[in-house]
This record gives structure tokens, sequence and C-alpha cells, in this order.
């Protein structure tokens, strides 16, 4: 059968990245196909190019064996392609039906919008998918798993033949997954085909039909999902031995350092994203947190570093509550905070390495004297960090934005570590990060839970987790649906446990 | 009791909307550009602009429909710097919009000098017809106000100016030509901006004076602000201040307020309003941003 | 720390600015040939006007010294990811504060003239106090309620000076005390200026400006805030804070411009007091990046621009207001660098190819 | 010997002018165009060589403009206006070999000649005029109600001298004539914009004609402009001020309190010329003809200039003398006779200025 899609050999680059190096893909009708790789291998840039938002430099689009050029969304849109981006497209104060229909708007004359007829149309389509959801109500009053299925409507809207979805899933729960396989494969037994990107393989497992692996912007390879696994894909995407192999030593727990007990936050909505949150933490050890991202994950390390107020409940560290402080007083009481997303928290990217190394601590001595900063220490930190953490380039002055994601990361890494933390909240450490990097990472995490500080990991990765942790908490819903010792445990568990299984299995 | 009199006749309802025209239709302006999502603080300079086209093409026809048109149309070229300078080349909007406040303001008395040999008023020129007891720009200015809504509200272009102004990537990624939209958008503003200006040089008067905007292109923008980027909330508004306006005209000596604290109600109104509480005036999420394709 | 101090990075942020110079000299030539003017005997006069005598460039300096009090208040702002457009109502509330402070009688000279600058800056603070805290509590735009407050500031300031502190019949304040005189360098050089100890304030607030924002950890907070205000609140910075700070220092900088104007050049406060200085000083701050070594270079462009206007009308001929026309192309410019910037960068691309 | 040459050369060509207007500039229709007209009119009569006039758009740069002429040895430097009182002050103590003169204020140099104006005395008048016009409801364009109005432009003392001598007319002939009018009030702003507000203006003469005014004086500068437009409008009377501006509005401007600013001007540059200028106070009144109202049955001086300029049309004329030709004649020699009794000093006119010192 021929293949409904072609692209051969994209290559993309942006300023100082090769995001898709002669990437090849090809997908047949009726076919999921899922595409997969670490975060920056190039996934999401290659579907911008098959949907026009970006051009490619070299390689071409075939559609059912036509080269084509695609410069614009709505090129691609004619030509029955859909896309469901990562970070939804959706206009907040509109309706879910303004928002379908936008581009594409029924009009009767004048440009007049006919809504009713919209309106029909999505019911039907609603109906005829299962997707359920309600044309007029307003995109910010709606559940995200809901604005999904409004994406993909837009998709069908369009009658889109071939429909992009870019990690549907890491923003749903489990049901809501379950919810989805259920629509895309209505949708395949439909004929129409979806390239599905993921970085669970259990669910390129259950749901596809071939998988695409990219890694450093190159295509790996495409094989059938039935003559795979789950460590040959690991491999494909990492280049070698899957599992991140640590040296650890076992956790020589001290006394509990760590006491958080029955948490309760609202995330930025307004809706309730810690419900009773409670754990230890000894010194020695480091506490993994498990879970789908948006399980309450973020509201927690933002509590815990003063990044958000919590409603009610307690936190302190060796028996200083450090509940509701600011951000400022609880650095002071040596918590120690790498941000998961570190453009947004982490660093002023206009900033030097020098400047940046000291964000936090610069109003503390040596770096300030009274209001005047005293720059013979900023140097003199900065010449022993940089080395010391291999930051490159070893230019005190060059901007943070000038730098990888990985030599951003450490000086993040540095500047926390050398405080000589008692707690180090770790958050999503080595996202976006190389592989010597992360390596470098876990062993500077590991370093500090044997110098006997408390840690407490988050991560989506949870090879990482497995990894890493001492104990591993994994929440749910807001929830910490169980605490198990990293020791006894299995992926299995812990995937069954991250998606509420817990509660299902002991009911 | 002699001030409730003083207040409420027809004459002030009249003149308060005749006092709401040029507001209402600048703030209209103001809507369809930082709905599109680009801030105009140039409404003032836009108006200043029209309102001297309008004299100038008059003086020079002979037809002051002709300089209805011209300050149409001028206007809008006016704008189109606005618009090229902040989406072309990603200016920081507010400042393109002083710059043009301050061209405005030093071109027209430049232009007054070259044309008119003086640079205070311009000699009188014919000057708009009355259209029963209102100059026609006043009923142009409620007919567009209803247009708008209807425009906004209920068609495809509405739909996209309100996205693009939202969400500009979400509309990019359904095909729409953000940038157009804003160029549309900000032209429009100046149109109608030049309309607001007609109406006082050639509506309310038969001549350019310098300055004669006298501040209503900011508040028209405390009027949108007020009306919550909505037509007929800027309606309101402008009405609102307009009558302010119709009051502390005939309120003088009548009431023991100093006439300067009358004048500041319409400012101070507004930043109640912004401080929520009137009912918070949050602005459309992408106004004041370039919109840059590919940018995350 | 500082930003890198060498000969190509100074070229390099000079060059846009230059350009939108020179680019609006040459649009400025346009519209005087086809109005039949002579560009060159233009600009010459215009030069001559601002740089021609002693006395010529005393003004000038004269004329820059407001603006580099509001094109600070403005950069200061801008530094914390902040838009003053309120200097103007800024500058007038401080001026007035210090015509009329400046007023009070029986001080001697070491008390008097500092309480005086203080209010007037006090007076300048106040007055971009409310948009400050809306901004930092609430996330109101400063911008409208900058806006909003001139209004309120040119009903406010008229009303005050005309009711209640000018004596009956006067149309300006009562004139200061002599102990609250900025000393005039007419005084001991021989020349009409009122060029005065205002002028040598700004460039000691120049510097301390530049020290506060470059070499203090106030500084650091608040570039920080500007720059990205997640980091800063993740840094423990508390942004609330810094904007109401940075506010408060821009509001009090054009209320010190105020100041010079009421202490050293009018001696009190009256109708006409300022010509746009707040809104020129946006301007300023844009052509000088936001630095304030740049605040003065543009300044004194600026300050030249509106100094050497009368003489060019009287010697050219020219309405005064082709300099407005400069002033915005200049702005419209810079405002919109990535044009040169684009052409730059085709010009380098074309050399390479 | 160059300056000496300059001079020389300079006094062979006759004697040169300079004058620093007011901030409403050149074509502001009133003062500084009537401070124009008179050195217009004594170039004509070749008793000036030449003027050079100077447009500050801001209060400082008014100092500047007056040292410029002054350095460059005009004969005369003028100021023009009160704002200009510190800086005619200042530099006429700088140049004390030139003479200069002030316009609406007094500055005690020796070299300076101040030129002021009885305002009040005017607006005496046109308040008189007002008062007893509106009580002739034969007239068209009067109604029944005795209502007349003043718009005032930025809230400022020396507009309030105009108001008080306006109000002052109207009580007189109340008391005189037994009447009862009634005065409406009202002021365009705070700002020095007040005086650029036309828009404004003509919404205050709306509301004003509305509440029963129909003949309203204005001292607003460039805001008056909108005044014309609402007497044109409602078919009622306006009053111009500073210069003739009956011919603005034909028909429906009744009489202009003029501020013979161009006499004042003509007279003492004259006085140069036959080298019998001299300085101190001059006080230009209704008996020294530098404030009066404009023919009440002829044409005005600036509608006679715009008639030989083509700026009005023969019907713009004839509309003018029809509306002169209304005024009753017993109104007429009311006026007259006020005007005389002014003269005389048995009527005493307050001024808002000095009362209130
Ligand atoms: N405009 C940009 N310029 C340079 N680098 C960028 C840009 N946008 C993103 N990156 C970098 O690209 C990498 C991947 O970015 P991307 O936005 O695709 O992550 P993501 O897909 O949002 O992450 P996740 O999978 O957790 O949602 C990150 O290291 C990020 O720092
Ligand atoms: N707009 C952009 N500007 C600059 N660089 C970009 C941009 N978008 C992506 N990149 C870079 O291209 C590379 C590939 O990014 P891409 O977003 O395609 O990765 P991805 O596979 O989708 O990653 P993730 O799993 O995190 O979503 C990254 O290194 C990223 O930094
Ligand atoms: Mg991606
Ligand atoms: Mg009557």
């Amino acid at each position: 059968m021929a293949p409904i899609l072609e692209m051969r050999d994209i290559t993309k680059k942006f300023p100082g990245v090769l995001a898709n190096d002669h990437v090849n893909l090809d997908l047949n009708k009726g076919e999921i196909h899922a595409l997969v790789g670490e975060n920056g291998a190039g996934k999401s840039t290659l579907m911008n190019v098959l949907f026009g938002i970006y051009q490619q430099e070299e390689g071409q689009v075939f559609y059912k064996g036509d080269p084509l050029n695609i410069d614009n969304p709505n090129d691609a849109i004619d030509l029955g392609i859909g896309m469901v981006h990562q970070h939804f497209m959706l206009v907040p104060p509109l309706t879910v039906a303004e928002n379908i229909i936008l581009g594409e708007e029924p009009t009767t004359g004048f440009g007049n919008l006919n809504l009713s007829k919209a309106i029909k149309k999505i019911e039907n389509l609603s109906q005829e998918y299962g997707l359920n959801v309600d044309p007029r109500a307003k995109i910010e009053d709606i559940s995200v798993g809901m604005q999904q299925r409004v994406e993909i409507l837009k998709a069908l809207y369009r009658e889109a033949e071939v429909l992009i979805l870019d990690e549907p899933t890491a923003v749903l729960t489990p049901q809501e997954v379950k919810g989805l396989y259920k629509i895309m494969n209505t949708l395949v037994d439909q004929g129409k085909s979806i390239i599905f990107i993921t970085h669970k393989l259990d669910e390129v497992l259950t749901v596809s039909k071939r998988v695409t692996v990219l890694r450093d912007g190159k295509s790996i390879g495409t094989v059938k999902t039935a003559d795979t696994s789950k460590t040959e894909l690991a491999e494909m995407m990492v280049g070698r031995e899957v599992v991140l192999q640590v040296d650890k030593t076992p956790a020589e727990r001290e006394e509990v350092k760590v006491e958080v007990d029955n948490l309760t936050a609202d995330n930025d909505r307004g809706m309730p994203a810690l419900s009773g949150v409670s754990f230890k933490i000894h010194g020695g050890e480091i506490l993994g947190v498990a879970g789908v991202e948006g399980n309450g994950q973020t509201e927690l390390v933002e509590v815990l570093t003063g990044l958000r107020k919590a409603k009610a409940g307690s936190f302190s560290l060796e028996g200083q509550s450090l509940f509701n402080e600011s951000a400022r007083e609880i650095k002071e009481a040596k918590v120690a905070h790498i941000p998961e997303d570190r453009h947004k928290h982490g660093l002023v990217l206009d900033y030097t390495i020098e400047d940046n190394l000291i964000l936090g601590y610069h109003y503390q001595a040596p770096f300030a004297e009274g209001i005047n900063l005293n720059f013979n220490a900023l140097d003199k930190h900065a010449q022993r960090l940089i080395p010391e953490y291999d930051i490159r380039p070893r230019n005190k002055n060059a901007l943070a934005r000038s730098l990888s994601g990985g030599n951003q990361q450490k000086i993040i890494v540095a500047r926390e570590f050398d405080l000589d933390p008692e707690f180090l909240v770790a958050s999503q450490p080595t996202r976006g990060v190389d592989i010597g990097a992360i390596e470098f990472i876990h062993k500077r995490i590991i370093e500090q839970r044997d110098a006997g500080k408390a840690v407490l990991l988050v991560s989506a990765e949870l090879s990482e987790i497995m990894s890493l942790s001492d104990r591993i908490a994994v929440m749910y819903e807001g929830e910490i649906v169980d605490i198990v010792d990293a020791n006894k445990t299995t992926e299995e568990e812990i995937g069954l446990l991250m998606t509420g299984g817990k509660a299902e299995q002991t009911s | 009791m002699e001030f409730l009199t003083a207040i409420f006749d027809l004459g002030t309802l009249r003149s308060t909307l005749r006092m709401a025209t040029p507001l209402m239709l600048a703030a209209i302006g103001g809507i369809f550009s930082e709905r599109s999502g680009v801030i105009n603080i140039a409404l003032e300079g836009m108006m200043l602009a029209g309102a001297f086209i309008a004299v100038a093409i008059s003086s020079f026809t002979g037809s002051a429909w002709l300089g209805l048109l011209g300050a149409i149309v001028f206007s809008g070229l006016f704008a189109l710097i606005h618009a090229v300078v902040s989406i072309r080349y990603h200016a920081d909007q507010v400042v393109s919009g002083v710059a043009l406040n301050m061209l405005a303001a030093g071109g027209t008395v430049f232009l007054l000098n070259i044309f008119f040999n003086t640079s205070g008023t311009s000699p009188s020129v014919n000057a708009l017809p009355y259209w029963g007891i209102f100059k026609p720009t006043v009923y142009l200015a409620l007919l567009i106000v209803g247009v708008s809504y209807y425009v906004l509200y209920y068609t495809s272009f509405g739909l996209r100016v309100r996205s693009t102004g939202e969400h500009p990537h979400a509309a990019d990624s359904v095909g729409i030509n953000v940038n157009k939209i804003r160029y549309i958008c900000v032209i429009l503003s100046g149109m109608l901006a030049g309309i607001a200006g007609t109406h006082l040089s050639l509506g309310v008067l038969d001549s350019f004076r310098e300055g004669m905007t006298a501040g209503r292109g900011f508040i028209a923008l405390a009027a949108m602000i007020f009306g919550k980027w909505h037509p007929f909330g800027a309606l309101g508004a402008s009405l609102l201040f307009g009558f302010f306006q119709a009051i502390q005209i005939r309120l003088q000596g009548v009431l023991p307020i100093p006439n300067a604290f009358i004048q500041m109600l319409p400012y101070i109104f507004t930043v109640i309003a912004l401080a929520g509480a009137i009912g918070r005036a949050t602005p459309p999420a992408a106004s004041g941003e370039p919109f840059e394709k590919g940018k995350r | 720390m500082p930003e890198d101090i060498n000969v190509k990075n100074i070229l390099k942020e000079l060059l846009i600015p230059l350009l939108a110079i020179v680019s609006s000299f040459i649009i400025g030539a346009i519209i005087l040939l086809s109005s039949g003017y002579d560009p060159v005997a233009t600009y010459m006069s215009l030069f001559q006007g601002a740089f021609g005598s002693l006395n010529s460039v005393a003004n000038t300096l004269l004329q820059a010294t407001p603006l580099i009090f509001t094109g600070l208040a403005v950069a200061i702002a801008f530094r914390a990811g902040l838009f003053n457009i309120g200097g103007e109502g800024q500058l007038l509330v401080g001026g007035l504060a210090a015509a009329w402070v400046g007023t009070w009688e029986g001080m001697p000279m070491v008390i008097h003239l500092p309480l005086t600058i203080t209010v007037a800056m006090l007076a300048g603070a106040l007055w971009i106090a409310i948009p400050a805290v809306l901004k930092a509590k609430l996330g109101v735009h400063e911008v409208i309620t900058t806006i909003m407050f001139n209004y309120i500031a040119y009903s406010f300031t008229a009303y005050y000076s005309l009711k209640v502190l000018a004596k009956p019949g006067n149309i300006q304040t009562p004139n200061i005390e002599p102990s609250a005189y900025l000393w005039r360098f007419s005084n001991i050089i021989d020349m009409y200026s009122y060029l005065n100890l205002g002028f040598i304030i700004a460039l000691v607030v120049i510097g301390i400006i530049y020290y506060l924002l470059w070499k203090t950890t106030i500084g650091y907070e608040i570039r920080a805030v500007g720059i990205n205000p997640n980091a800063a609140e993740y840094g423990g910075i508390n942004s609330t804070k810094n904007i109401i700070l940075a506010l408060l220092i821009s509001g009090a900088l054009a209320g010190l411009g105020g100041a010079e104007r009421a202490l050293g050049l009018f001696h009190n406060y009256r109708s006409g007091f300022s010509a746009g200085y707040g809104f020129t000083g946006i301007a300023v701050a844009l052509l000088g990046r936001n630095h304030p070594v740049g605040v003065f270079l543009a300044a004194l462009l600026f300050g030249a621009l509106a100094n050497g206007r009368t003489y060019m009308n009287m010697m050219a001929g020219v309405p005064v207001d082709l300099v407005n026309i400069l002033q915005a192309v200049i702005i419209l410019f810079v405002a919109a660098d990535l044009l040169f910037r684009r052409l730059l960068a085709m010009g380098s691309e074309g050399r390479k190819e | 010997d160059q300056q000496q040459e300059a001079k020389d050369q300079q006094a062979k060509e006759g004697l040169k002018v300079g004058i620093v207007l007011s901030s409403g500039g050149k074509g502001d229709k009133s003062f500084n165009d009537s401070a124009l007209r008179g050195l217009d009119r004594a170039k004509e009569e070749g008793i000036i060589a030449d003027y050079k006039y100077i447009e500050p758009k801001q209060v400082s740069a008014v100092e500047k403009g007056l040292r410029f002429l002054a350095k460059r040895d005009y004969d005369l430097v003028i100021g023009v206006g009160f704002m200009q009182h510190d800086a005619v002050k200042k530099v006429s103590s700088n140049f004390s070999d030139t003479n200069f003169a002030i316009i609406d204020s007094v500055v005690k140099n020796d070299n300076v000649a101040s030129l002021t104006f009885k305002e009040h005395e005017g607006s005496f008048l046109a308040g008189a005029l007002a008062a007893l016009m509106t009580t002739h409801e034969e007239v068209k364009g009067i109604n029944q109600q005795q209502v007349v109005g003043f718009l005032g432009g930025m809230d400022v003392p020396l507009i309030h001298k105009f108001e008080l001598g306006y109000t002052s007319g109207v009580k007189y002939i109340n008391k005189t004539e037994g009447t009862n009018v009634n005065v409406k009030i009202a002021y365009a702003g705070n700002t020095p914009a007040a005086f650029n507000n036309p828009a404004k203006g003509k919404e205050i003469a709306l509301a004003q004609y509305g509440a029963g005014a129909d003949i309203i004086y204005h001292a607003s500068g460039g805001t008056g402009g909108g005044l014309f437009k609402a007497a044109k409008k409602t078919g009622h009377y306006a009053i111009g001020v500073d210069s003739d501006q009956d011919w603005v509005e034909p028909g429906h401007i009744l009489t202009s309190m003029q501020k013979r600013v161009d006499n004042a001007v003509y007279k003492i540059v004259k006085k140069l010329k036959n080298d019998n200028f001299t300085t101190g106070l001059k006080v230009y009144g209704l008996k020294e003809g530098g404030v009066a109202l404009t023919s009440l049955s002829g044409l005005g001086p600036m509608t006679k200039i715009a008639k030989d300029l083509g700026d009005i049309s023969e019907e713009g004329i004839t509309k003018i003398k029809e509306m002169k030709a209304r005024i009753p004649d017993e109104v007429k020699e009311k006026i007259k006779e006020i005007r005389q009794k002014i003269i005389a000093g048995e009527i005493k006119v307050p001024n808002y200025l000095k009362q209130n010192k």
C-alpha cells in the first residue's frame, strides 16, 4: 500500500540547532504512527514543518504520491492535514464553536457568521466520534481533556484525513487517556491516519501500528510495533543502553529532616491542585515524586520553595516551620531549588553567567556589602564554579541566553548546590539536557544525598525516578496515592499507581 | 434645585451626544486596534491629523464631504505608519504611539504654516451641513457603533480580529494571516479617528485650530477601557464622559466644586475601572505584543 | 558585571541611534525641500542656534537638563520592565511642590534648598504611587494609569497654582525665596543663560542611577524583575516591592526635573511650566537605550534641537514645529530599529556571499 | 567697527522692529494679529523698514527670542502678553541701549514702554450693550428672556478682568434701566489648552443660548471660534474680543471689544521714528482709543481689510450692515453716553486685578 503521506530528507535549522537532519517519515492510510524521541529530538519541529508553520530548508513532502509545498497552515488544512499542538492553540475567551470554526467560518453573505450551522455540525461530529463537547462553552471554563477534544474536533471539522497529535497524553488523566485511545481508534476505523507523538513507550505499544524514532534531529528508523519492545525503542531513542545506571550506594538514612503535612493548595486557575499531601524525608535520602504531569507536582514544588501560597497544612525543615514563608526566607533556611522550567524560573537569560550564579544570594555576604555588590566576590565565585561544574563557555561574562540548555542547567545546579543546602528540591532536573549533563547532574544529586541532605526529586521521566530515588511517592490528582520503597517496586507498579491504579486495586 | 434644572433638559442630552461623538468614534477605533493586538495611544494624533486634513481638503476643493473622505483616507495612511512600525518592525507600540502624537502635533502646525501661513487658526472653510438637529458625523458615529458590534461579534472577520488579539499563534495555526488582520484593524482605527477629527473641525466647526483635539483621544482611550473593549461599552462610556462635560459646562458657578475637579472625573473613573472597583477591565491578552511566527 | 565596555560594543550600541538620527534628518530635508525651504541653511541655523556661542551651548544644556531627569525616569522604569508615560504629570506636580516649598521663609539655604528638592521628589513619587501600587498588586497596566494621571495633574496643578498659591490677580505662583534658588552659572560667567546647578545635579544623578542599576543589589533586583519577573521571584526577589520602588524612583526623578525648572529657571510655577518634557523623556530614554550615559547623550541632542529651533525659525524662517517632526521621526526610527537591523544584516550577508 | 558699520547701514535702511508673540502665535485672529497689523501699517507707511516676529512655543523660549532681537540691534523689541513680564524685565536690563515695549504688563525699566489696556472699560461697554439688546425682543435673534452670557478661556485672573467689566456693564444697565438681566458664565478649562478648544467653546455657547442667552461675549482666544459657530447656528449674537472679529461670522457678531494693540504699537513705532519715543507706563483706555467697540453702525477695521483681501463676500458685508442696522438707535445713543461717562470718570469700572490687591 502506498503511503498517504511521505516526508523525505526533511532538514530544518534554527539558529545554532539542526532540529531536523534529513528526516524521513511515511504514514499509511488508516494507521496510527507513533513518533518518539527524547526532548528536543525534533518531533514537534518535524510536525510543524508538515503543518506549514515552519518551512524546511531541504527535503520534500509527498501527499498521496504528489510532491507538495506547504507554506502555511492553510495549505496543510486544505490538504486534509490537522494538528493538535503540544501547546493548545485555543483562544480562551471564545467559545468551543468559535474556536473550532476559526479560519474556516461558515458564513451567509457579507461575512455574516452562521454559528447555528456550525454548532449543528459540531454536535454531529462530536456524536459521531464520541467526543462529547458543548459547543457553547467557553474554552477558559472547560477542562484540559475537553480542550484537547476541541482540538481534535477542530481538525475533524476541517475534514482532516491526517491527524497529528503532539504529546496529547501529557496533560490527560488515565481515564482521559483511555478515552483518547478510543477516539483514535474510531478515527482510524473511519479511514483517517494519525501521527501520534508521546514520550511514553507503553502508549506507543498500546495504540500504534508503527513507530518512527528520532534522535538529535535524525531519524533512527521506523519499526512495526508488533516487532519491537520497549527496551529496543528506548535504546533507539537514547542511542545506547537504556536504563540510566547510576552508581549509587545504599542510602544511609539519618533523622527525619523534612516534614510535610496535609498541604492543600490551588493552581493558577483557582482549582484545587494539592489536597492533603503529607510525607517525610530523612537526611541522606532521596524521595522521588512520580506522576503524570499536571497531578500537583508543580504546585507541590512551588509551595515548598515559596513560589506559591498553600491554603493549609505544614512544612518544616529540621523542626523549623517554613510553611508559607517567602522564597527568600526559604532559601535562607538552606533549601535549594532546581526549578522545573529553567527559562521561566531558574535564570535571568539576559544576565551573565556570573550574575546568574548569585541569583537569590545576591544580597548576602560576600556578594553584597550593604547595598553595594562586591565584584571581587562575584568574580571569585564565578571563577570557582564555572570549572567546577564544567559550565561552557568558560567565560563568566557570557549571557546565559547564549548557552545550550545543558549548560544553562549547570549554572542552576552549580548555584544551588554550592549553597550546601540541607534540603534540595529538584524538579525535572535533566529536562532537555544532553546525556553527559544528565549523568553529571545525577551524580551531583547523589553526592548531596550521601552528604546527608534531604532530596525531593520530581521528574516526568520514570527511569530517572527509579534509578535515583530511595523511596518513591506517587502523585495522582493532587494526592500522594502511595509511597513505596524504590528497591522493592517495579516500573509497572509505579505506572499503575500513577494512573490512580492503587485505589482501583484496593477497593 | 437650580442645578437640577440646569442639567436636565433636551439641550444637555444633545450636547452630550455631540461631545460623545468624537469619543465613541475614536474609542471604536481603539477597540479594533487593541482587539487585534495593537495598542493605539496615537488616537489623539490620528484625530488631530484627520481634523487638519479635512479642513485642508475642504479648503482646496470647497467640499466638506471630500474633506471627510480625505480625512478618513489620510488618517488611515497615518495609522499605517503605526502599523508598519509596530507590526512589521516590532517596535514598542506605546513608543510608536507617542511618536505619532508628536508627529501629528508638529506636523499639523507645520502644514498650517505652509498651507495657510498661520500657526493659530485656519481660515473658515465649507463645513458639513446639518442633517436635522445634528451633523452627519453624529449619526455616522452611532451607526458605526452598531456596525462595529455586528462586525466584531457576528462576522468571520470579527471572530478573526478577536482571536488575533487574544492568541495570535492560535489564529496563525488555523491559517489566519495575523499581521494582515492587524494591519487592517490599525488602519481602521486611524480611519475612525479621522472621522472623529473631522467631526470636530468640519462638524462642530469649520476650521482647524492648533491642538484642537485637546486630549479627546486620551479620553477616548479611557472610554474604550471603561467600556471594556466592547462597542456598546465604549458607547456608554463615551456618553457618560460626554455627559460629564455637558453638565460641567452647565454647573459652572452653580455647584461649589471647582471646575478642575469635574474635569478630572473621566480620568479618575478610568483608573478606578482598571483597579477593578467597577468590575475588572482586562485588555485583550496579546495586545502590545508583536507577533512573531514560530516564537514560543 | 557591568555591560562589557569595549569600543566595538559601544559603536554597535551607537550605530542604530545614529542611523535613526541621520535618517530623520534626511526625511526632514525632504520635507523642507518640498515646502520650499533650504535644508542646508535650515540645519546650519539649527546647529548655530544650539552651539553657536557660549550662551547657546549653555542654553542647550539648560534645555537638556529636564530631559535628563525625565529620560532617566523613563529609563529606570524601563529597566524594571515598566513604562512610565506619566513623567509629564510627575514633573508638573514636582515643580509645583518645589515652587510652593520654595516660598517658605526664614530658612538658611543649606536646609531650604535640600528640603525643597526633597519635597519635589516626594511629590513626583506620590504622583506615580497609585499607578505603581495598582501595577504591583493588581497588574493594572501602568501605561494607561500614568496617562490618566497626567491629565489629573494638568487640572490639579492648574487649580492649585492659580487658585491656591498664586496671589489674586497673578498668573504665576509667588517667587521663591533666594534660599531655595538653584545657583546659576551666569553669576560667575558672563552669559544670559539660566543654566544652573540643576544641570550639575543631573550629571550627579546620572552617576547615581548608573551606580544604582549596575553596582548595587537594588539595581540587580530591579533589572532582574524587568528581564524576567518569574526568575526574580524564584530568586527571592520581591517583584511587588521592586516594581513599586522602581516606579517611585522614576516619579521622584521626574519630580526632580520639575524642581530644576522651578528653582533654577522660573523661580516660580506658572502655566506652560513644562514643554512636554515628560513625553520627550520617553524619546530620550529610548534613543539612549535606557542607559544613563545614553540618556545624557540623547538629552543633549533633544536639548540642542529644542534650543536651536528658535534660531532656525528666525534665521531660516522655518516653523519651529519642524523640530517636533524631526523628534517624532527619530523616535519612530529608533523604535523600529528592526528596520536597520534587517538592512544591516542584509548588507553584511551580501558581503559574505 | 563692523558693528558700527552695520548700524549705519541699518540707519540708512530704516528702523527695524522685532516682536515676540504670545502663545497663540500668528493667525490667532486677535491679539497677535492685531499687534502685527500695527507693524504692517507702519511698514506700509514707510515708518519702519521691516519687522521680525518670533513665535515662542514654550515659556522659556520667550526670553531667548527677546534676547535674539536685542542682540541684533533691532531698534525696538516688543514683547506681547503678560506672560513675558519677567523676560522683558530681564532682557531690557541687559540691553540698556535698546528700546523695549511690553504689551499687557508693566515693566519698570528706563528703556521699556509698558502698554496696557483698560479691557474692563471695553468689556463694560460690551456688557451694557448686551444687557440693552437682550430686552429688545423685537430685534431678530433676540428672545424674551433677559439672559446674556460670558465665555472665558482659561480660568485666569486676566480673563476675570474681562468678565468683571462685562458683568458690571450688565449690572449698570439693570440699575439704570430697571431691567433684570442675568449673566451666564463659563470657562473652557484650567490649562492653556482652554484657549485652543473651539469645539468646547461651541458647546458652552450652545448651553448658554439654550439657557436663554441671546448675546455672548467671549475672552477665550481660539476657543471663541466655537462661540461664533454657535451664534450662527442658533441665530443669536456674539461679541468678539481683542480685535475686530465682526467679519468672522457675518451677521452674528454684534460688535467686538477691540484692544487696539495695533494702534498702540503703531503709535510707539511712529514716536520712535520721530525721535520722541518715551518709556514708562502707557495706559490705553476708552479715552485713548486703546479699547473700543467696533462701530455699531458701520464696518470695523478688520472687516474692511478682509473686504479688501476678498476674505469676506459682498453678501457677508451686507449681512453685517443689516445686523448693525438692527441695533436700535436708542441703544446706540445709550452706549455713546455710557462711553462718555466712563471717559469722564462718572462711571467707575472695577478692575478685577486692582480690586483684589
Ligand atoms: N525559541 C527557542 N529558541 C531556542 N531554544 C528553544 C526555543 N524554544 C525552545 N527551545 C529549547 O528547545 C528545547 C525543547 O523545547 P520544547 O519547547 O519543544 O520543549 P517542550 O516540548 O515544551 O517540553 P515538554 O516535552 O516537556 O513539553 C528546550 O531545551 C528549550 O530550551
Ligand atoms: N522556534 C525555535 N527556535 C529555535 N530553536 C528551536 C525552535 N523550535 C525548536 N527548536 C530547537 O529545535 C530542536 C528540536 O525541538 P523540537 O521542539 O522539535 O523537539 P521535540 O522533539 O518536539 O522535543 P519535546 O519532546 O521536548 O517536545 C530543539 O533543540 C529546540 O531547541
Ligand atoms: Mg515537542
Ligand atoms: Mg433676551
